[in-house]
């Protein structure tokens, strides 16, 4: 169980590498990771920078409830979440889901499911910082399924 | 009674604050809220309600020192 | 454009890192991985070791053409394709998958139709070492889907 | 004329040897390939063929110099 929010770089490898580190060789044969990166572009413009803003206490406990929602579901080893907040800039690492099982189905579908359920749910704001200079934002998530 | 109300987003920009406490009295439910803060203006549509820090309808009861909180679609991941 | 195949231990998270450094941040904006591990147990049994034999030249050719039906199929920035051969024990990496792309519904989708088709058609065949001893060959790969 | 002949993991083993250069005058199809190099021995169920690396029919012509290779299900990843 881990759900980590963080305000400065999110390395998404090396977090997933230490928390790996923790589980039990052999007893997991699939391992599926899903990381969200700012992209340069968004709806035809060019993005300089973005605000990640959040709400402290209510994030937590979404990202808890979609995690104990995933192990309800599928039968999962482990399960890490893990998200930006603060200043972001184009290449940066925004968000990291992973999850580790038996089987590479309940792999494969929990860990959409994470970001599907994190990206309707989860209380996080992103502003986009236009190469304009314009601020604008985002009114909705991109349909991912 | 009091409340605290939050902002969030594009919704703590149009009010021009975070965070206020506000005395509820009389207030039933988080629309309520909403009306009393924000002076009659109509709540957005499209507008999510938390109250405790969870997600609640526009008719969810508030009490004394419960934190009810305003903000527009989450856009995360 | 990467098929890898590793007779050594092969190091997912260090291949994927290394693979990542050529690409241009900020083109793309979903990252998707999938990780097969060798498990302890299988069908029942307590598994020791585990051969992983293929066919060189046609195991390669099989990934390539898989990568490229994936391409085709989605607008995808890169694929990373890599798998192990030879002796592997429990907790050793096997195959990794990966997508980069510019929306998560093709990196999810994609990196699951790698999966599935290496699955059915890359030629690659496990031989089990038991506890107890015994060479088993596995029989089929369990369903994904 | 001449093919070559490859097996592999459990029809390998079963052959007895991995691969093989096989006079195949007067074979035609893949199938006819695996009678003359396995004397008769039915081809087991589920077994896959390939002619040059590709997935081929059991009824797949074969020339000169062709490599043909016989194995089980695959079961990478």
């Amino acid at each position: 169980m881990a759900v980590h929010l963080f305000a400065d770089a999110l390395d998404p490898w090396g977090t997933l590498i230490r928390h790996q580190q923790a589980l039990t060789a052999g007893q997991f044969g699939a391992t599926a990771v899903f990381v969200g990166t700012m992209r340069d572009f968004n709806e035809g413009d060019d993005v300089q920078a973005m605000t990640l803003e959040h709400y402290p206490g209510m994030t937590e406990r979404q990202l808890e409830a979609i995690e104990q929602e995933a192990r309800e579901q599928w039968p999962l080893e482990d399960v890490l979440i893990a998200h930006r907040v603060g200043r972001v800039h184009p290449g940066d690492p925004i968000v990291l889901t992973a999850v580790w099982s038996a089987h590479r189905q309940a792999a494969f579908e929990s860990c959409r499911f994470l970001m599907e359920a994190l990206k309707s749910r989860a209380p996080f704001w992103k502003q986009e910082r236009l190469q304009s200079g314009q601020n604008r934002w985002v009114k909705s998530s991109t349909p991912g399924m | 009674m009091t409340v605290t109300v939050r902002y969030f987003a594009s919704l703590r920009e149009s009010a021009g604050r975070a965070r206020e406490e506000m005395d509820a009295a009389g207030v039933h439910c988080a629309l309520d809220v909403w009306r009393r803060a924000q002076e009659g203006r109509p709540l957005p549509p499209g507008t999510l309600i938390a109250v405790n820090q969870e997600y609640a309808a526009a008719d969810h009861p508030v009490q004394e020192g419960d934190e009810v909180a305003f903000f527009p679609p989450v856009t995360g991941g």
